[in-house]
């Protein structure tokens, strides 16, 4: 894993393309953007060692906006799209990225699925608890109550999912979240992610500006209190039970054996076929 | 009667042994010398209900079940009118029953078939620990020409792990068999053996599609079990590892085929295989890997539809989807394996030139060849290993959907230095960012249309053959009803009826000038394939000139088309 | 110059109006008797980028784009490169610029059009509170003819809750406009209204759709919101509870779908609406809502394609999926809407036509139309209910699917006593039971498509039109095109040209007998669609015989196919 | 709720179709049909009242099994199907059935989004941690080490999913685990599932004899020791720590409100398109 090994000589805009994003002034994922080309830079991993997946949303839009590699997907699929590459390529550093509709609403079941397999990919869910790229639905973390939206104008009348609990029980081994307001925190993260060998989920509260306002006032609800990350699920659920959805920082971390492929002894076409040799 | 193929079944209940003796009968004739094909019908019990082995055994390669069965031999009756269909009988051929099951049945009886009364349980009860499969496979060997020697060393092969004993009461037991059958009379009996050329394969067509990924490179597949594309992908996962690839079982289609696209966008050709329903759900990926010119392939293995329909039957019914199914215009690969031997080749071609064009290829082949096993000659290797063209550097900006004169913008992976791009499913430029300019849209599905229009695809696309004189007629067809087609050719031709087969293997792109040389000299085209909506007949209408006269024989799942039926339809049109 | 349809463009970056002022404008021009159009272009910014509203004024209805705009007026010049090609300019054009937003762009001065300078942003300054948007609404108004009364008047409704000073200003901003109307010159003016016979709508086609489905009866939908397909679900949501239903936003497209079967199952009519990634989804549940015959309506907006593709701009890319995305043999039920107010009677027939045949309907609409606002006449009432036949009752066993003359099975919904049966996408009997059986699958197929294939769908099929004289000459074609379609027939006509227009609103099941019909007397067809690969026309041939002489006249999106580029077509055909 | 209430004259059998299961002889799920059909006796809820939805599997086939109204429909999508029935037909008595591989694989995502929408029905997963119907393939909730599927030759390689956790995480209101093997305590269990007015989850260990010949000992593992139904989700998670996953009984139940419509205020289809009348 030499390409973990810091560089001095690589500057975070390095891995920043000229593409101008589509995004609204003031859009929480410009946050991101910069905490991930940072930890690129602070790892200096070189850019075209590091994948970027993503899946379809404005959250999805990270991958042009660096100069590593990318792939910016269709509705949901980022995590098989990840995890196809991590397996086939291990040498490689994967990170996926998306939004909460992309992550936990039609993509929830490889969420769930990637929290069990645990391949080593660092995923950010950058959760501004809406559907920003079709103008202001509800996603699985708005709240309830929340009739902002043409398509549930009395509210979604759901509970919102929390995901880092839902990580949790699904069996992910690397837990945290961020804010984007507070780049320098996500960036650390990032890069506890990346080092991570497994699955890490890094959930990213990313504020959209333009259909939920309101939530310019993250900056004043997140807080830390997880403590020190811990490695024991009980302890893990304990401190979720009293989790109000915005501490932040790393919850939960096991070394559970990460999911892949064993070598097997190379063997030549000619012999495998021979069990078809009468 | 001596002839040059024999058509046996073998019948009885769960754990009858059925299979058992089928193939090892299959694989003796093998090693006899002969060829054969297996299929299999099942009823619907999840385990231990009824079975029946569909063989026949012949001194050329087989393609095609026959229109009727010589031989029948029932351990039991169970359930027997289920099966009744799929076993056409006539005065000539011989039933052969343990009487311990009773009474030949009615439904079997009037079928003017001979009955042969054996006692199959009771010749087995001779030896304790013997199995009346085995004094049934004794003496199918003997009836139809198989040596003794074939069947025992077959046997001892597959049981020698078992232990002495259960090699010694088998032997025995097929022993029995073959000293029973004196008391059958005359029934079929295979011609010589031809010469044993080289060393035979036993296979499946699952198998074989497993076998031509990994020999055209394949080295990463993700998989969600499907009857009856399933044992493709149990072939590929203890294999790929020896080749220094692996298999992943995924949650979903849409997980496996996306996993897919991953491994080939870091350059590992990758593969997955699936039924209908599962290639339903693969299909908004496959539209991505269209747009993102990323290769992948994808094997269909077509069972009985719509919906859920018949998991465990044959049918050509995913044409439609799989050359139509992918919303906007999104030209791909779609190719189709003519036999179980093909499907090996045709899984190999796919490979190539999905990789080579950078775009997704499914490979169409269906339970008839993917479950049943056929005795073929060994495959010689191609020795072409897929290949994509790889970005090579460069000072300039690398453009990774660069407009190229054959459509094909060479690819840089993830690890090269200075090729780094975002692969794009939106409509973008050559630099591949996204771009809702009309001249971008134009551009870039002119160039994926191009890569595969201009593309030399070779003879491969069809195979061609004359059978007797200057045929005026052609059959074209696809998939596995070309063997059936073949025969039914082969036998026309010796009526005076000749026949030209174009058995159609590259489904599309569309090859309209080698159709029209193809069709040089043809005045009359029947086109045969089995569905219920004409699926094949459709798509050719659609994108060849054919000529005036054509005609379309169809017809569902899941009874097999048989060569009597294909060959009624060409002397009429004769 | 008096003309009887005047185009206009207004452009301005994000928080100029610009779409604010298109709506007042389109709105208060059918106040004063005329009719019109408006679409939207917007870049790629999510939210706050440049726009342009794209209008089209007329005398009669308008169901196409002009060729060219007669005015643009431009708030400001951000990005304008990006919009030009949407923006076709003459000589003949009157491009209106504020000064203070810099010189004309060399590229629009290229178009020779004539530009009078109107600073709309010092005008506006004169009055605080009044908006550059306003003025140049003003101005507008004026210049093409429609009096400041329903301009004002609309206005006024529409701001109306934001308090008397925001009117105030806003009034004084059009005056200023108007005032400032006389420095434009001679510019393009409306002919007279028609009389307001009576209340004319403004409406989208994606509002029209949710219209059509609510009268025929539809009472849940399930949403997973896509462009451009979100308008609908979002006009449902409200409207739904108000007769009685609901609508639930699901978690993908595969729950929506399945959710619309699952209360359709329940006798509740259901749809959903999506486009081409989200329908891609959508396919393996249409093949169970097929196999076991349960209506349900998916209205599929389309885009630009493959894949994510264009995702706001229109494109015909889905008849393929649409018509043949099902595996296996699916026979289904695919109408397409020819205009922006036939949304409204195309959805409402397809939720008819479903319920009648317990079929899946896939309705195919497209950006062009679902996201544009048009002034079309009060849509009378068909007054039809959809209904299914239902079972009675009765003594002997229930069968749900009876085979019967013209293959509908009455059907029994859950509560309904000695009706109980399990709905199935195996292969089945006529109880339902699954069965592998060829005469079933046989017996099953055949009616499936024999209850699309014998149902009278009347003349609804396909809106026939003659342009000139007796032609020998027809142009078939579907969607949205149908509009420029036939405004280019109805030109080429003036020019001597006859042609018949048959825009094909039934898809599937094909009408043989019906076109057979339609062509009598024609020699030569064009056939005419918006999409790279001609997918109408390869449909055509493969189901319908044609006149020796087909043209085929198709390009992909963005941009709207124009009524000259098709006249141009009929001209040299003639 | 008239329905529910028991109505002396029905009798299991009557709810039990003439139909031959193509299930294995000893197959677990002979015991859910029969607890299933006890329980709408139990209550006696009129069979056309009833409507039993599936997806594809073994366990799937069920429906037909009953003299109740069913939908056998595809792999994985019972509940949104179950849910859209429930929606429109609030009046009917909807029970959604399947298997682990159904349920947890390719119907993930429905599964935590019906926990989260809560609509009230009741789903029996009938879990025998393999996938039966396709020959004996590891399914979500097989251990990481079973190596006897062709597909997974060294085992699947990942920690299986704890569906109740997951449950409990993605916000199900209803949560019990029981064997097949124990018909009457399943029967107890729907029956009480039916009656919550929300979703209800019943996960029921049910062996599989074919592929899974060992799950015969599920008879010796399975054990009680939830305690008494909690409503608290702290407690719930604490006792799930130490679930052995052979704990049967109802672990959770909590009176969260169920996903409904409200019903507005009717209005003529003319008054409607008021809205568009220039
Ligand atoms: C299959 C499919 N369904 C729906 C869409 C439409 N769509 C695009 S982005 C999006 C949701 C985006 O929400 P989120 O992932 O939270 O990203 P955000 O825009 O909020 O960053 C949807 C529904 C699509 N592109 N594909
Ligand atoms: C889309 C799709 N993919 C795959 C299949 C094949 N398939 C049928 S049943 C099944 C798994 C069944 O496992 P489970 O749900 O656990 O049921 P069981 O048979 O064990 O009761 C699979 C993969 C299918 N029918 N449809
Ligand atoms: S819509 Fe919201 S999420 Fe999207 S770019 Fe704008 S602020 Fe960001
Ligand atoms: S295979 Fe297993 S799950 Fe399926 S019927 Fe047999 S025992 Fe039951
Ligand atoms: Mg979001
Ligand atoms: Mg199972």
């Amino acid at each position: 894993m030499e390409s973990l090994v810091k560089a001095s000589a690589a500057r975070p805009q390095d891995y920043k393309s000229n593409l101008a994003p589509v995004w609204c002034p003031g859009c929480g994922d410009y946050g991101v953007l910069a905490a991930t080309v940072r930890a690129f830079a602070d790892m200096g991993i070189p850019k075209e060692q590091v994948a970027l997946m993503s899946g379809i949303g404005c959250s999805s839009r990270l991958p042009a906006y660096t100069t590593a590699y990318g792939f910016h997907s269709i509705h949901g699929r980022v995590l098989p799209l990840a995890t196809g590459l991590k397996l086939a390529r291990p040498d490689l550093t994967v990170v996926a990225v998306g939004g909460d509709g992309d992550g936990y609403s039609i993509g929830g079941n490889h969420f769930i699925h990637a929290c069990r397999r645990n391949v080593d990919i660092t995923y950010l869910v950058m959760d501004n608890a809406v559907y920003g790229m079709t103008k202001g639905q509800a996603s699985p973390t708005t709240e309830c109550d929340w009739e902002n939206s043409k398509l549930t104008p009395n509210g979604p009348g759901v509970a919102p999912f929390r995901p880092l609990e839902l990580a949790l029980s699904a069996g992910a081994t690397f837990i945290a979240r961020g804010f984007s307001g507070d780049p320098m925190s996500v960036t650390k993260l990032i890069v506890e992610g990346i080092r991570h060998p497994g699955f890490a989920l890094i959930e990213v509260l990313s504020p959209c500006v333009t259909y939920r306002p309101e939530q310019r006032e993250y900056k004043q609800r997140v807080h830390t209190g997880f403590g020190e990350p811990t490695s024991d699920r009980n302890e893990a659920f304990r401190r979720l039970m009293l989790d109000d959805q915005f501490t932040t920082g790393l919850l939960y971390k096991s070394d559970d054996v990460s999911f892949r492929f064993t070598p097997d002894t190379p063997l030549a076409m000619e012999l495998i076929e021979q069990q078809f040799v009468l | 009667m001596v002839q040059n193929s024999v058509s046996i079944a073998l019948t009885g209940s769960g754990g009858a042994g059925v299979m058992t003796a089928g193939q090892i009968l299959l694989d003796a004739a093998a090693q006899a010398g002969f060829y054969g094909l297996m299929g299999r019908s099942l009823g619907p019990q999840i385990r231990g209900g009824e079975s029946v082995a569909l063989l026949r055994l012949s001194t050329a390669p087989v393609q095609s079940a026959d229109d009727t069965f010589d031989l029948l031999v029932a351990f039991d009756w169970g359930n027997i009118e289920r099966f009744l269909a799929e076993l056409p009988l006539t005065p000539a051929s011989v039933v052969i029953a343990d009487p311990a099951t009773g009474a030949v049945p009615a439904s079997v009886a009037a079928s003017g078939a001979r009955v042969v009364m054996v006692p199959f349980t009771n010749l087995a009860a001779n030896r304790p620990g013997s199995r009346p499969n085995m004094v049934g496979l004794g003496l199918v060997a003997a009836l139809v020409g198989i040596p003794a020697d074939p069947v025992l060393a077959i046997l001892h092969r597959s049981l020698h792990r078992k232990g002495v004993e259960a090699m010694e009461n088998a032997s025995a037991a097929v022993a029995a068999g073959f000293a029973a059958s004196t008391a059958a009379g005359e029934t079929a009996r295979l011609a010589s053996a031809t010469a044993q050329g080289h060393a035979r394969w036993s296979i499946t067509g699952n198998e074989a599609a497993g076998v031509g990924t990994l020999r055209a490179g394949v080295r990463f597949a993700a998989a969600y079990p499907i009857t009856p594309a399933t044992e493709i992908l149990e072939w590929l996962a203890p294999n790929l590892p020896k080749v220094g690839g692996n298999l992943v079982q995924t949650e979903d289609e849409l997980s496996a085929v996306v996993m897919c696209i991953g491994a080939s966008y870091g350059g590992i050709p990758a593969v997955t295989a699936t039924s209908g329903p599962g290639l339903s759900l693969m299909i908004e990926a496959l539209g991505l890997a269209i747009a993102s010119e990323t290769p992948i392939v994808v094997v269909n293995v077509m069972r009985g539809g719509p919906s859920t329909g018949i998991p465990t039957k044959s049918e050509q019914g995913d044409l439609n989807i799989a050359v139509y199914g992918v919303h906007g215009d999104a030209p791909h690969i779609v190719i189709a394996a003519t036999s179980i031997s093909d499907c090996l080749h045709t899984t190999e071609w796919a490979v190539q030139v999905s990789e080579a064009l950078q775009c997704p290829t499914i490979v169409l082949s269906d339970q008839a060849m993917g479950q049943a096993r056929a005795i073929i000659d060994h495959p010689p290797a191609s020795g072409i290993v897929a290949k994509r063209r790889l970005f090579e550097g460069g000072s300039e900006t690398y453009n990774r959907y660069a407009i190229t004169e054959d459509g094909i913008s060479p690819m840089s992976l993830p690890g090269m230095v200075a090729g780094e791009y975002t692969a794009e499913g939106l409509a973008h430029s050559e630099g591949g960012m996204p771009s809702t300019k009309a001249e971008h849209q134009q551009a870039q599905s002119d160039k994926r249309l191009r890569k595969l229009t201009s593309y030399d695809f070779g003879d491969r696309w069809a195979d061609i053959e004359d059978f007797g004189g200057t045929p005026t007629t052609a059959v074209i067809t696809w998939g596995s009803v070309t063997g059936p087609v073949r025969e039914a050719a082969m036998r026309a031709a010796t009526e005076g009826v000749a026949t030209r087969v174009i058995a159609v293997r590259l489904i599309t792109p569309v090859q309209p000038e080698r159709m029209a040389a193809a069709l040089a000299g043809i005045k009359r085209v029947l086109v045969v394939e089995q569905n219920h909506s004409g699926q094949f007949y459709r798509f050719l209408r659609a994108f060849y000139d054919l000529p005036a006269a054509v005609q379309a024989l169809y017809r569902p799942g899941p009874l097999p088309m048989r060569p009597h039926e294909i060959q009624v339809r060409l002397k009429a049109m004769a």
